[in-house]
C-alpha cells in the first residue's frame, strides 16, 4: 500500500473537519475523493502534506508514519500535492515555477530532461515559457501546476480540485493528461467536486460528505449510487 | 450585578487612595512617577480605543506633538487660558487625525502603522523646520504653568498630579463609556469583520476614521498637559519612538482588554524607575521584560491569571483553547 | 552643479537600497516588520571599527568580517524570537523594538557613548564629469553597486534565491515545493543584516558612528521599501534610487530636513494613490 | 424586485461573470447553483456593493444599485451571508445579532457617551429585538457564549441572524449549509423556509443539491460566469447541459442507466 489512512481525525479551531477517515491508495492507481464544499478533502490533503497536524490517527506512506514530518520532508519522500486554485507563482516565469517543483532534486541532467520532457507534453507551456506564470489562463495554469509538480519526481500525486473554473473542454484535456500520468507509474490521489472528471479517470473513489467517508468503492458503482447522484444532482 | 457593584467599589477605592496620594507622599520624585504613568495610561488607552476598529497607529506621537506646540502657542502668544487650551488642542489633534484619518484609512495593517508613523516624522521635521514659530530644534520654553484654579496654584508638583488625575478619569471614563455602548460594539464589528460589518449597513469607512480622531483628541489632551508641565516642548519631545512606547504599553499589557494598558503603563513606568540604580543596564531590563511577555504571554500581562490557571488544570479543553486563541486571531490585521 | 548633486545622491542612494533590500527580503521571507534593522547597521559600523581601527585590520577586510558576524548575529535572533512573530505585526514590531534597546545599550556600554571615526579606506578626490567626488563616496557605490548585482544575480540563479522569491509569493505554495521555510528564514535574516552592516560600514568610513546612529538607518529603509512596495526586491532598489536622488538634489537648495519632509509627503501621497508601493503587488 | 441586466465581471483577462441577466420577484426563493468557480459568489459580490461591475445593472425595487457602497445596499433592504468569516468572532450570540442591527434605532454618539434615558430605552428594544430573533434562528441558548467558540453549525446560524437584524426584504444566502451534518442540515432547510414565509425574499447559493432542489421554486444554473439553465427544480434537474456539466459525460451515461 502506497499511502495508508487510519483513522484521521484533524481540527481546525474547535471544529472538526475530518473526522475518523480511513483509506487507502495502491501503488499504480488513481483514486478519487469526492465530495461538496466543506466536506474536509483539501483539509485531507493539507494533512497528508503535513500543512497541518492530524489531532489523531495515523498516515502511513510507504508503510512509514508521516503525521510528524515537516512538509518538505515529506515532499523529499515524494509524496507532492498540487494545491488548489491553480495555485502559482504569478510574478515568477513559467521556466522558474517549474524548476521549482525541482527543488529538492540533485540530478540536473535528469531535472534538465523532465523540463523538456514536459514542454513537450504541454507545447502551450513551452511557447509561453518566459512569461510571467501570472500571464497565463485558467486551463495553461492548471498544467503548469501539474507540470510543476511532476518535476518534483513524485512517486504519489495529490491534486485538489484542479478542474476549478475550467472549461469542460479543458477538462477533457485535464483528464487525458491525468491518465497519461498514470501511465507513466505515478499512482494519483484526486480530490474533486467535478464528478465528471472523476469518473472519467479513477477506477476505486471515496465519498466525503462533512468530514466522513461515506461510501467507497468501485467509482461507477458509486456514480450509479442513488445517495451520491442525489448529493450531486439532487435527483 | 453584584460583581459590577464589587467592580465599582473597588474603582472608587482606587481613586480615593490616588487622591490621598499626595497627603502622605511628599517625595516630588514619586508624583513625577505617578503623573508619567498617567500619560502613559491616558495615551495607551487612547491608542487602544483606536485599535477597537483593528487599526495599528504609530502617529499617537504625531497628536501628542501637535496638542503640545498648538496649546503652548496659543496661551504664549495669543494669551489663551490654559483651561481652554487644553481642550482645543484636544480638539485640534482631533480634527487634523480626522483629515489625515480619512485620507489613511484606506490603507491596512502593515501599511497604516507605517503611513502613521511617517505622519509623527513629518510633524517632527515640521516642528525643526518652522524656526519662527516653534522655535526650531530648541522648541519652545518657559511655557507658564495653568493658570491658579481654587485650591491649585500650579506651583507644586501635587497640584499637577491632581491636573493629571483628573484628565486621566475623565478620559478613561469617556473611553470605557463609548467602548461598552453601542458605538464600541460598532468599532469592534469593523475589526472582526469588515466585509459582515459593512453588510448590514455600517460605514466602515466613517467609523475608523472616527475611532481615530478621538484616539487624537485624547493624544492632543495630553500634549497640552505634558508641555505645561514640563514648561518645555521640542520636536525631540515625541519622537516616532514615543508613539512606540505607548505601542508598548498597550500590548505588554494586554490589548483586548480595557485595564490592559492602564497594566502595561503601569508596569512599564515602575520597571525602569526599579532600575535605576543601575542606570547603564535600564534599557536591557526593559528589553528582558518585553521580551519574556511578548514571547510568553502573547495576550499580555492581563492575560497572567488565566495563563496559569490554564497551565495548572492542564489538560485543557479543546474549546478552552480556542476560547483563549479567539482574541488572539481576531488582532490580524 | 547637478552632476556633483547627483553623485551625491548616489553616494546616498547605495546605502539606502542596501538597507532597504534587507528589510524587504526580511519582510518578505521572515514575515516580520524587522524594527531593528537599523541596529543591525550601527552595529555592523562599530563591528568595523572595532577590527579596522582597534586591532588594525584593513578596512576591507574588517567590513567582510562585519557584515559576516552581524548576519550570523541575525540568524540567532531569528532562530530564537522573529520566527514565532510570522503575520503578527504587533507583536513583531515590539519584539524587534526590544532588540533596538538590547543592542544600543550594549553598544553603547561597551564603546561607549562619544562619536567614533573610521579612517577612509582611501583618501583623496576625483574629477568626474566636472564634479569632485572623494574616493570614500566612490568606494560607497562601488561596493554597494557590487553586492546589489551579487544580491540580484543569486535570486535570479541560485536555487536558494529562487525559493525566496518563491516564499515571498506564496508562502504555503513554496512549503509545497519542498522548500524548507524556516532555513530559508535563517538565510534570509544572515544577507539581510549582512547587507545593513555593509551599509553601516561603508557609512562609518565618511561620518562618525554613535549608538543611535540606527534610528535614521531604519525610516530611511522603511521609506524606501513603502515606496518601491513591500517584499519586491527591483522595488527596493528603484525607490533607493528616488530617494537617494531627492536627498542629492534637494539638499543642496533647502535644507536636510526640508529634502526629508519632502521625502515622506512623497511617499505618503504615493501609498495613498498605490496603496501597495510604486512596483508593489499581492 | 431584483433585476440584473447583462451584468459582467472581469478580473484580468478572467471573466467570473459573463452577462448574466436575472429577475427575482418579491415573495420568491431562488436558487443559484453551478459547479465551484462558476462565479455564484461574485454574483453576490456584485449585487451587494463588495465588488463594481465591469458591465451591467443591478437594479433593486426600482433603484439603481450599481456601484454604490456596501452599506448603502443594506440601507435599501439587502442583506447577505457570507461562506467564511461570517459572525463576529469576539463578541458574544447576542452582541453579534445587535451589531447587526446596526441601521436600526441608531444611537447618537452623545446618547453612547451619556447613556442616556432616551440611548437606553432604544438599547432595550433593540435587545428584545435580538432576542426574537435568536428565538426565531434557536440559538437562545447559546446567547453570551463568544461566537468564536461556537460549534460550526450554530456558527453559519448565527450568521443568518445577523443578516436578519439588518432586516432584509431581499436576503443573500451563500451557501448557507456547506460543512453541515445530516441533522443541522435539516435544521437549517426548516430555517430558511421559516424565514421566506415570513415574507423575506430569498436568493440561495447552495452546493448541497438535495437541499436547493428541495428549498428552491426556481433556479437559475451558472457555469464558468454564464447562465446555462433556468426553471424549476424539476426542469432542472432533467436539463442535459446541467447533469453535464456536474457529472461529466459518464456521470450521465450511468445515471440513464
Amino acid at each position: 500500500m502506497l499511502l495508508e489512512l487510519i483513522d484521521v481525525t484533524i481540527h481546525y479551531d474547535t471544529a472538526e473537519a475530518v473526522s475518523g477517515v480511513s483509506l487507502v491508495v495502491e501503488e499504480g492507481s488513481v483514486v478519487g475523493i469526492i465530495g461538496s464544499n466543506g466536506a474536509g478533502k483539501s483539509t485531507l490533503l493539507r494533512a497528508i502534506s503535513g500543512l497541518v497536524r492530524p489531532t489523531s490517527g495515523d498516515i502511513l506512506f510507504d508503510g512509514k508514519r508521516i503525521n510528524d514530518l515537516k512538509p518538505h520532508e515529506i515532499v523529499k519522500l515524494g509524496v507532492v500535492q498540487v494545491p488548489e486554485d491553480h495555485r502559482h507563482f504569478p510574478h515568477m516565469s513559467v521556466m522558474a515555477n517549474l524548476r521549482l517543483g525541482a527543488y529538492l532534486r540533485k540530478d540536473k541532467v535528469e531535472v534538465q530532461a523532465d523540463l523538456d520532457n514536459i514542454f513537450e507534453h504541454f507545447p502551450k507551456l513551452k511557447a509561453r515559457r518566459n512569461q510571467k506564470a501570472g500571464t497565463l489562463s485558467g486551463g495553461e495554469l492548471e498544467m503548469l501546476v501539474i507540470g510543476r509538480g511532476l518535476m518534483a519526481k513524485p512517486r504519489l500525486l495529490l491534486l485538489d480540485e484542479p478542474s476549478l473554473g475550467l472549461s469542460p473542454i479543458i477538462i477533457d484535456e485535464l483528464g487525458q493528461v491525468i491518465a497519461d500520468i498514470n501511465r507513466q507509474g505515478v499512482t494519483v490521489l484526486l480530490v474533486e467536486q467535478n464528478a465528471g472528471l472523476v469518473t472519467e479517470v479513477t477506477n476505486r473513489g471515496y465519498v466525503l460528505e462533512v468530514g466522513k467517508v461515506v461510501l467507497e468503492g468501485n467509482i461507477n458503482e458509486l456514480m450509479s449510487n442513488q445517495s451520491v447522484q442525489r448529493a450531486f444532482i439532487g435527483g | 450585578m453584584n460583581s459590577r457593584l464589587y467592580k465599582a467599589i473597588g474603582w472608587l477605592t482606587l481613586l480615593v487612595i490616588l487622591c490621598l496620594v499626595p497627603l502622605f507622599m511628599k517625595q516630588n520624585y514619586v508624583l513625577h512617577v505617578l503623573i508619567t504613568i498617567g500619560v502613559g495610561v491616558v495615551l495607551a488607552n487612547s491608542l487602544r480605543f483606536v485599535f477597537l476598529t483593528g487599526q495599528l497607529s504609530l502617529g499617537h506621537g504625531a497628536m501628542v506633538s501637535l496638542g503640545a506646540y498648538f496649546s503652548s502657542l496659543t496661551v504664549m502668544n495669543l494669551g489663551l487660558s490654559f483651561w481652554l487650551a487644553l481642550p482645543l488642542a484636544g480638539v485640534f489633534a482631533m480634527i487634523v487625525s480626522f483629515f489625515t484619518g480619512y485620507l489613511f484609512t484606506r490603507l491596512k495593517g502593515f501599511y497604516f502603522a507605517m503611513v502613521t508613523m511617517f505622519l509623527t516624522m513629518v510633524v517632527q521635521l515640521v516642528a525643526e523646520q518652522w524656526r519662527g514659530l516653534t522655535g526650531g530644534v530648541g522648541g519652545l520654553t518657559n511655557i507658564p504653568p495653568p493658570n491658579a484654579i481654587g485650591a491649585l496654584g500650579f506651583d507644586s508638583k501635587a497640584d499637577f498630579y491632581y491636573l493629571m488625575l483628573a484628565i486621566a478619569v475623565i478620559s478613561l471614563l469617556i473611553m470605557y463609556l463609548l467602548e461598552f455602548s453601542r458605538l464600541g460594539l460598532t468599532l469592534t464589528s469593523v475589526r472582526d469583520s469588515e466585509a459582515l460589518a459593512a453588510s448590514v449597513g455600517v460605514n466602515t469607512r466613517f467609523y475608523k476614521v472616527l475611532a481615530f480622531g478621538l484616539g487624537g483628541f485624547f493624544a492632543g489632551v495630553v500634549g497640552s498637559f505634558y508641555c505645561h508641565y514640563y514648561s518645555a516642548v521640542s520636536p525631540s519631545s515625541f519622537t516616532f519612538m514615543l508613539s512606540i512606547d505607548v505601542l508598548v504599553f498597550m500590548v505588554v499589557g494586554g490589548r483586548h482588554r480595557f485595564v490592559g494598558p492602564i497594566l502595561g503603563a503601569v508596569v512599564l513606568t515602575v520597571i525602569p524607575e526599579l532600575g535605576r540604580g543601575m542606570k547603564e543596564y535600564e534599557p536591557f531590563i526593559y528589553a528582558a521584560v518585553l521580551l519574556l511577555i511578548i514571547v510568553f504571554l502573547p495576550r499580555g500581562l492581563i492575560s497572567l491569571p488565566e495563563q496559569v490557571r490554564i497551565l495548572l488544570r492542564r489538560g485543557t479543553s479543546p474549546s478552552e483553547r480556542a476560547a483563549s486563541a479567539i482574541t488572539r486571531g481576531s488582532h490580524r490585521a | 552643479m547637478y552632476v556633483q548633486d547627483l553623485l551625491n545622491g548616489l553616494t546616498s542612494a547605495g546605502i539606502y537600497i542596501l538597507i532597504a533590500l534587507g528589510l524587504t527580503l526580511i519582510l518578505g521571507i521572515v514575515g516580520i516588520v524587522q524594527m531593528a534593522h537599523g541596529e543591525m547597521y550601527m552595529v555592523g559600523a562599530y563591528v568595523v571599527y572595532l577590527f579596522s581601527m582597534s586591532m588594525g585590520l584593513p578596512y576591507f577586510a574588517a567590513l567582510v568580517i562585519s557584515i559576516i558576524l552581524v548576519g550570523c548575529l541575525g540568524i540567532v535572533v531569528e532562530r530564537l524570537f522573529l520566527r514565532r512573530f510570522r503575520g503578527d505585526v504587533e507583536g513583531a514590531i515590539i519584539c524587534t523594538t526590544a532588540f533596538i534597546l538590547v543592542l544600543q545599550t550594549a553598544v553603547k556600554g561597551i564603546a561607549g557613548p562619544s562619536y567614533k571615526d573610521i579612517a577612509s579606506p582611501v583618501e583623496g578626490v576625483v574629477e568626474v564629469f566636472g564634479a569632485r567626488l572623494s574616493w570614500e563616496e566612490i568606494v560607497i557605490i562601488l561596493v554597494s553597486a557590487v553586492l546589489v548585482v551579487a544580491l540580484l544575480v543569486s535570486i535570479k540563479w541560485t536555487k536558494p534565491g529562487q525559493a525566496m522569491m518563491a516564499i515571498s509569493e506564496d508562502l504555503v505554495g513554496a512549503t509545497l515545493q519542498g522548500i524548507n521555510v524556516d532555513r530559508l528564514s535563517s538565510i534570509a535574516m544572515f544577507i539581510g543584516c549582512g547587507l545593513a552592516a555593509a551599509a553601516g560600514g561603508l557609512i562609518g568610513a565618511t561620518f562618525s558612528l554613535e549608538p543611535f546612529m540606527g534610528g535614521f538607518a531604519l525610516t530611511q529603509g522603511i521609506t524606501v521599501i513603502i515606496l518601491g512596495g513591500l517584499g519586491s526586491v527591483p522595488g527596493a532598489i528603484i525607490g533607493g534610487l528616488i530617494l537617494g536622488l531627492i536627498d542629492g538634489l534637494l539638499t543642496p537648495q533647502v535644507s536636510p530636513t526640508i529634502a526629508s519632509i519632502v521625502g515622506l509627503v512623497i511617499v505618503i501621497l504615493i501609498l495613498l494613490f498605490r496603496p501597495k508601493g510604486l512596483l508593489g503587488y499581492e | 424586485m431584483l433585476e440584473l441586466r447583462g451584468l459582467t465581471k472581469q478580473f484580468g483577462g478572467v471573466t467570473a461573470v459573463d452577462s448574466l441577466d436575472m429577475d427575482i420577484s418579491a415573495g420568491e426563493l431562488v436558487g443559484l447553483i453551478g459547479p465551484n468557480g462558476a462565479g455564484k459568489t461574485t454574483v453576490f459580490n456584485l449585487v451587494t456593493g463588495f465588488a463594481r461591475p465591469s458591465k451591467g445593472t443591478v437594479v433593486f425595487n426600482g433603484r439603481n444599485l450599481t456601484g454604490m457602497s456596501t452599506h448603502s445596499v443594506a440601507k435599501v433592504g439587502l442583506a447577505r451571508t457570507f461562506q467564511m468569516s461570517n459572525v463576529f468572532r469576539s463578541l458574544t450570540v447576542i452582541e453579534n445579532v445587535i451589531a447587526g442591527a446596526h441601521l436600526d434605532a441608531r444611537i447618537s454618539f452623545w446618547e453612547s457617551l451619556f447613556h442616556t434615558p432616551s440611548a437606553q430605552r432604544k438599547s432595550s428594544r433593540v435587545r428584545a429585538q435580538a432576542e426574537e430573533i435568536l428565538e426565531f434562528v434557536g440559538l437562545q441558548e447559546s446567547r453570551d457564549t463568544p461566537a468564536a467558540v461556537l460549534p460550526h453549525g450554530h456558527k453559519r446560524t448565527l450568521g443568518i441572524a445577523v443578516a436578519l437584524a439588518a432586516r432584509p426584504q431581499l436576503l443573500l444566502l451563500d451557501e448557507p449549509l456547506s460543512g453541515m451534518n445530516a441533522q443541522e442540515v435539516d435544521q437549517a432547510m426548516a430555517l430558511i423556509r421559516k424565514i421566506w414565509e415570513s415574507g423575506i425574499t430569498i436568493l440561495l447559493i447552495e452546493h448541497n443539491m438535495r437541499a436547493a432542489m428541495a428549498l428552491s421554486q426556481r433556479i437559475t444554473v451558472l457555469e464558468m460566469g454564464k447562465k446555462i439553465a433556468e426553471g424549476t427544480p424539476a426542469e432542472i434537474k432533467a436539463n442535459d447541459r446541467v447533469i453535464q456539466a456536474y457529472l461529466g459525460a459518464k456521470g450521465r451515461a450511468a445515471r440513464v442507466d
